[in-house]
């Protein structure tokens, strides 16, 4: 097992692209040999020791060995554990955009918030965001057909608009509110919306949504289709979006 | 009395014609009011020329008024520019698109007077 | 000015009969000479295979189409990036490379000529606009009449002068190389949403007929004594059973005689009209019927269109098409009409091995090129974007050149496609020197450029040279496949103009290359009867003025114009 | 002198039709041109020399061109998260230049559209766009929709050259022939002049469009009698009428762009005109407010593969609205110099987002004394394109055309000051590497 604690050494005003915080990264690196990494300060390359106070415990084989944790809130760090396919990363504090993006496994836990893009196109493993998410949570890029294909997001606060946008696999839990359009043109995976929403499901063609607050305005594009208990709540199945032919079901109270 | 309303901005052709010209009186004529229509009006009390104070979630701004009956109930609208701007969302959405339109606003008369663009300028820096 | 000396290189330059030759050249102020002084910058070949520069006859490269292509897709954009560095530009993108990735990757290919394929005249100061930040190739571009109003009234009325004078003035206001003739009267006819299904249907509200169109265009076009012959992408493109269409479309030009030493027809991605098929059910490949008329006819050369599989953004003039592609894949949809002129869609697909229809194609693409025996008659083309990006050329090459190759490909594909089509039963692998044909000298050839020095390595030709790192005598390209492909993707050396603009692979230097149209003498009373129409039209139809139309020179800093004269034949 | 075939260098129009009458090197009057461009045509008080201060509460004082560049050069060349914002109001020829600069210096480059017509290129990338030049739709559109656009005041040209009153090969009868409807959530003067009015609610476009697509896909049934303050009966009629036409057209502004939803909006209405083509032949287009706004897209696509808002930060392109977009790094106080050209910030952000502007230094290249120039450190006064300078201007529907100069001026331009610009960032750069 390796542990590696990095403590923010200031509050970054221009944020940090530090897609090179990953396990897959640190595995078996010692301390040097990490603090030499590059991250980017805008448009000035900064070697890791220089932004961050770095210790590292034990050492690992690989990325499953490898827990990063990151003592301090980071609000300014872009694309932590950008691609990990194992390992955890344990954030103590809120966390910068495109946190976990193309993540293959392992598990990164926020403390704070995260900035948006959290778990974009990610394929696998597991986010916990213990406080809000910004927009698009495990949404896609510009113009790629699908975003999260798989994995799990856990957001125990609020989100905001655009959750699960094109989303093809894998699963988003939303414990408090959920801004517009969760679910908007997605093909696959579920979401759960304990709070309110508005407008979910649009251009749903396969997928699930179970929103368990309530709805400020249904879409005009879901057939109803009865009354279904999931749990032991009851809800109101409809399927859609009727107008792309989707067989998208939204669970609706 | 305040008027609980929602908030758009656009464009105009006297906003148009200035600008190029914004450090002008004719820029701020064209671009320092507030519109809604006279049911509207009439309920805080004002009058086209009165000044009435905006105010939404992310400021506040004074500009003289003016009548214009085909906003709906409840619909005001400032032309495009740093008046304007004195009150929309800066919040992009994640899409890099602030908050021109659609914002919801408190209007009231008032008898403060509205600030030249300088002014308003001179408040951010 | 610069000289440079190549010495051993193994020459293949088709154009003068040079078929693997070990030979020296010698370069002299940006051309071939017969030799040079001693002191002149050398490269030892050591043997390697040495091609004239890569000239690409049909592709899309510049203009509103490929950008629309790029708007639309940020994420092919982000594929291929590749970060500046003291030489280049930052390259983006795979199917709709930035302009800089778009010259330096054919230039590491060892091109160095590529015409677009499709200028409409009103937005020809686009195309050129684009073209003219390409960086290091030379290139021109083919501009559209096939729905335009101007030719579709002229010939209705019998014309013919007059029609000839559109064409010269057209070329003029595109800086244009030659004519482009899209699923003709199928552009206008999607102004309304419709198109016309076949040679004989009439154009809507202009009652004439795509036969007529291509038989007065191609009239037309050998009286101008244009350097190209037509180049025509054929109505039903797309459509199973269109190899009757397409059969059809190649007799109207059967009888017509260029005086220049080329083609009167080039029928373009023919592999795209050669299905076989009433529907998709059916759908099969006729490539055989095709190859069998080109094999049999001496008037007509094609080009492949080969698929590649994997992303494509189809992008051309042929709007129908690409509302059928958008809607039947679900796939986003960019149209771009172009008033009184043409239309045009992009389309983002992706080409699967496992779905059977393009499974077919792929093979189709090869089939033509390989069933067709003479090579100089199928140029080697993916009609970039569409079949696929050009950076794939030497996939293509490699295809041609090894049948164990090609089975490794099959064997990827499903089997569903297997009874379509006719490449596994073909033998034939293609050598170096076929290789050259169908990658530059028979384009050349086809485009007219062989007089202004493209497409061969004979005395006074433009020194555009490629060498790779081959061994001829001691590769066996029917195995090293990989090997091969890998050395035709990234050039030893390429040479664009006598100046080393690529080593190992590497861009080294990007100066600007040309552009090359076409300025014809129309001087008869065509001419004035077409002025009167068009003024008109610009009165009463166009959105813009006559005098703010033509691209000026501006947008043509490097211009090479070829002069014709008009004359009855 | 009167100068014919004038190209306007004000809105997405791009009139190519003005006469300039031009005297003793002065315009002294413009023809057929609208209000607003004759306005910016005959011209108003230019700045009249570079300038300078340190505390932007301070007084300018006037520089020399070399004094002004250089310090404009240090600033870029030394700032980690530069914005170069603006490019609008310049031709063609001069953004090429921005987006060199750009990379010289790292920083991100992002046009006036963030603020515009931005999020329609985010719509293009889900949807794509069906569209055509703006003669094909003054030649055959017989029914013609204003969503969420007022061209009576922003593009007065508009409805008499191309969309309402113009006349073609197809639409003999002009305005008459045509069906003109207008969706806002306003009775604009444009609504005056429409058949019919729809009036929507405010921020419930996206759901309407949604409504009228399912009607249009015989869905109906799912459709609630009140969508948006439509009635479902209204809604079934407007999409009755939208099928029944020859050749249908939606022209869309900032009204869908800065909505709710927004560029959801625009993704919506393109599948709506692409489902109608299923019925008729359809189109759509945005209504560009620069004149060569759309010129800005395209050579950025060009040159970068991306629209607009692009970091080079990391000496490769990186687009991604929502992150690179300038409002975006404004309000995480990411950027540490603005560099505002051809476009004017100070007047068109919010006010949170000037504020940031007001703690970085800010250089400005523009002919005109505007809000930004109260947040400059630096000006430098510049020609006004298409006035005092010919080039490459892209009209709203990407027909690129040559602007005209009509007159002479000493102030250099827009491409020669980058030039310099760049030679400088790259002398200093050069040393300290």
């Amino acid at each position: 097992m390796q542990t590696v604690t990095l403590v923010p050494k200031e509050q970054f005003k221009i944020s940090i692209e530090a897609e090179l915080i990953t396990p897959d990264n640190f595995a078996g690196k010692s301390n040097t040999e990490i603090g030499v990494l590059i991250a980017y300060e805008g448009n000035t390359p900064r070697p890791l020791s220089e932004l961050f106070d770095i210790k590292v415990d034990g050492s690992a084989e690989g990325a499953d060995d490898v827990k990063i944790e990151i003592k301090g809130s980071v609000p300014r760090v872009k694309r932590i554990g950008e691609g990990m396919t194992g390992g955890r990363i344990l954030i103590d504090g809120d966390v910068d955009m495109r946190c976990g993006a193309k993540m293959k496994g392992g598990i990164i836990t926020i403390n704070g918030n995260a900035d948006s893009w959290v778990g974009q196109e990610m394929t696998g493993g597991e986010i916990n965001v213990q406080g809000d998410a910004a927009y698009y949570v495990g949404a896609g890029y510009r113009g790629e057909s699908c975003g999260m294909r798989g994995g799990k997001i856990t957001v125990f606060g609020n989100a905001n608009d655009f959750v699960g946008e094109h989303m093809c696999g894998g699963e988003i839990i939303i414990k408090g509110n959920a801004g517009i359009l969760p679910g908007v043109s997605n093909k696959g995976g579920k979401i759960v919306i304990y709070g309110n929403t508005d407008m979910p499901g649009s251009e749903m063609t396969k997928g699930t949504i179970i929103v368990k607050g309530k709805v400020a305005d249904l879409m005009p594009v879901y057939q109803r289709e009865g009354i279904e208990s999931i749990d032991g709540e009851e809800f109101i199945k409809y399927v859609g979006d009727v107008i792309v032919g989707g067989k998208g079901e939204l669970f609706v109270r | 009395m305040k008027l609980n309303a929602t908030f758009i901005s656009g464009r105009t052709v006297d906003q148009g014609c200035n600008l190029e010209n914004k450090t002008s009186q004719a820029y701020f004529n064209a671009a320092g009011y507030c519109e809604m229509n006279s049911t509207d009006a009439g309920k805080i009390g004002v009058e086209p020329g009165n000044n009435v104070k905006v105010t939404t979630d992310f400021g506040t701004v004074v500009v003289p008024l003016k009548i214009c009956e085909g906003n709906p109930d409840g619909l005001i609208f400032v032309p495009m520019g740093p008046w304007a701007n004195a009150v929309v969302d800066p919040d992009t959405k994640g899409c890099g698109m602030p908050g021109f339109k659609g914002i919801q606003a408190e209007v009231e008369a008032t008898g403060e007077t509205a600030p030249t663009m300088p002014e308003l300028m001179d408040r951010l820096k | 000015m610069s000289e440079l000396l190549i010495k051993n290189a193994t020459v293949y330059d088709p154009i003068n009969g040079i078929n693997g030759d070990k030979m020296d050249i010698a370069v002299k102020d940006g051309k071939i000479v017969d030799s040079i002084g001693g002191g002149a910058q050398t490269i030892d070949a050591e043997g390697r295979l040495v091609y004239p520069g890569g000239v690409d006859a049909h592709t899309h490269i510049a203009g509103s189409k490929v950008n629309i292509g790029r708007i639309m897709r940020p994420e092919d954009s982000r594929s291929g990036i590749k970060p500046r560095t003291k030489i280049t530009r930052p390259y983006t993108g795979y199917t709709v490379p930035n302009v800089y990735a778009m010259g330096y990757r054919y230039a590491e290919m060892g091109y160095t000529t590529a015409f677009e394929a499709a200028v409409p005249i009103l937005k020809a100061r686009h195309t050129h606009e684009e073209l003219e930040e390409i960086p290091i190739i030379d290139k021109g571009g083919l501009t559209l009449f096939g729905s335009n109003w101007m030719v579709m009234d002229a010939i209705r009325e019998g014309d013919q002068e007059r029609l000839a004078a559109y064409v010269a003035w057209g070329l003029l206001a595109s800086r244009g190389w030659g004519i482009k003739i899209v699923n003709p009267g199928g552009g206008e006819a999607w102004g309304f949403g419709k198109n016309v299904s076949g040679l004989d249907d009439p154009v809507p509200n202009f009652e004439v007929t795509p036969r007529q169109i291509i038989r007065n265009l191609a009239e037309v076009n050998e009286k101008m004594n244009l350097p190209h012959s037509i180049h025509l992408h054929c109505n039903n493109l797309g459509v199973p059973g269109n190899y009757k269409t397409t059969l059809d479309s190649f007799d109207i030009c059967k009888d017509i005689k260029s005086k220049r030493d080329r083609q009167s027809l080039h029928v373009t991605h023919v592999m795209f009209n050669s299905l076989g098929g009433n529907h998709w059910g059916d759908f099969e490949s006729k490539t055989d019927v095709i190859s069998d008329y080109l094999n049999k006819n001496d008037f007509l050369t094609v080009d492949m269109g080969q698929m590649i599989f994997g992303n494509a953004t189809t992008m051309t003039a042929d709007g129908p098409v690409q509302y059928r592609n958008s809607t039947t894949f679900k796939a986003r949809w960019g149209n771009g009409d172009v008033e009184l002129e043409d239309t045009s869609g992009v389309t983002p697909l992706y080409y699967s091995p496992q779905v059977y229809f393009y499974g077919v194609m792929w093979a189709m693409g090869l089939e033509l090129a390989l069933l067709t025996k003479d090579p100089w008659k199928v140029l080697l083309t993916t009609d970039h974007p569409n079949g696929g990006p050009y950076v794939n050329y030497p996939e293509a090459m490699t295809l041609l050149m090894s049948k164990k190759k090609r089975e490794e490909e099959i064997a990827k594909i499903t089997e569903k496609a297997y009874d379509r089509w006719h490449i596994s039963g073909i033998e034939r692998e293609l050598d170096w020197y076929d290789i050259a044909i169908k990658t530059r000298a028979a384009h050349a050839k086809v485009l007219g450029l062989v007089e202004q020095g493209k497409g061969h390595l004979g005395i006074g030709a433009d020194a555009d040279i490629a060498i790779y790192d081959i061994k001829p005598d001691e590769t066996d390209a029917t195995v090293e496949y990989d090997r091969v492909k890998a050395a035709f993707r990234k050039a030893a050396y390429t040479i664009k103009g006598g100046q080393i603009v690529v080593k190992d692979g590497e861009i080294t230097a990007t100066p600007m290359g040309r552009t090359y149209w076409v300025r014809t003498k129309v001087d008869n009373d065509g001419y004035n009867r077409m002025m009167d129409d068009l003024k008109f039209k610009f009165k009463n139809y166009y959105s813009v003025n006559m005098a703010n139309y033509m691209v000026q020179d501006e947008y043509v800093q490097h211009p090479v114009v070829v002069e014709t004269e008009y004359a009855e034949v | 002198m009167i100068i014919k075939d004038v190209l306007c260098p004000f809105c997405g129009c791009l009139c190519d039709d003005l006469a300039v009458e031009v005297e003793n090197n002065k315009v002294i009057d413009v023809q057929h041109a609208c209000k607003i461009g004759s306005s910016k045509i005959m011209g108003h008080d230019r700045i009249k020399a570079p300038m300078m201060r340190d505390d932007k509460k301070g007084e300018f004082r006037e520089v020399s061109y070399d004094e002004a560049i250089n310090e404009a050069a240090k600033i870029l060349a030394n700032s980690k998260r530069p914005l170069l914002y603006g490019w609008a109001s310049g031709v063609c020829e001069m953004m090429k230049k921005g987006v060199l600069l750009t990379e010289e210096v790292g920083g991100i480059i992002d046009n006036t559209a963030s603020v515009c017509h931005g999020p329609s290129a985010l719509g293009v990338h889900e949807k794509g766009m069906p569209t055509g030049t703006l003669g094909q739709f003054a030649n055959r559109a017989d029914v013609a929709i204003f969503w969420g656009c007022n061209p009576v005041q922003a593009h007065p040209r508009h409805m008499s050259r191309y969309s309402v009153f113009a006349k073609g090969f197809f639409t003999t009868k002009g305005r008459k022939g045509r069906k003109v409807i207008v969706v806002d959530v306003r009775k604009t003067d444009t609504a005056d002049l429409a058949d019919e009015y729809i009036q929507v609610n405010p921020g419930m476009d996206y759901i309407v469009m949604s409504a009228i697509r399912a009607i249009i896909a015989n869905h109906a049934d799912v459709v609630p009698d009140n969508v948006g303050g439509i009635p479902k009966e209204k809604l079934v009629e407007l999409a009755e009428t939208l099928k029944s036409a020859k050749f249908g057209i939606i022209y869309f502004g900032m009204g869908l762009t800065q909505s709710r939803g927004k560029y959801k909006n625009i993704d919506n209405a393109v599948s709506l005109i692409t489902e109608l083509n299923a019925h008729t032949k359809y189109s759509i287009i945005p209504m560009r407010g620069h004149y060569n706004v759309t010129g800005f897209g395209n050579v950025c696509a060009w040159e970068t593969g991306f629209v607009n808002a692009v970091d080079m930060s990391r000496g490769y392109p990186y687009y991604n609205p929502g992150e690179t977009c300038s409002n975006d790094l404004l309000m995480r106080e990411e950027i540490d110099a603005a560099f505002i050209i051809a476009g004017d910030a100070g007047a068109h952000f919010p006010a949170q987002s000037i504020a940031r502007m007001g703690k970085v230094p800010v250089v400005q290249i523009d002919p005109f004394h505007n809000p930004t120039t109260e947040m400059a450190n630096i000006v430098i006064p510049t020609k006004v394109s298409g006035v005092e300078l010919e080039g490459t201007a892209y009209r709203m529907d990407g027909v690129s055309l040559r602007m005209r100069k009509l007159v002479d001026v000493d102030f250099p331009s827009d491409e020669e000051v980058l030039d310099k610009i760049i030679a400088k960032v790259r002398e200093i750069k050069g040393a300290s590497s």
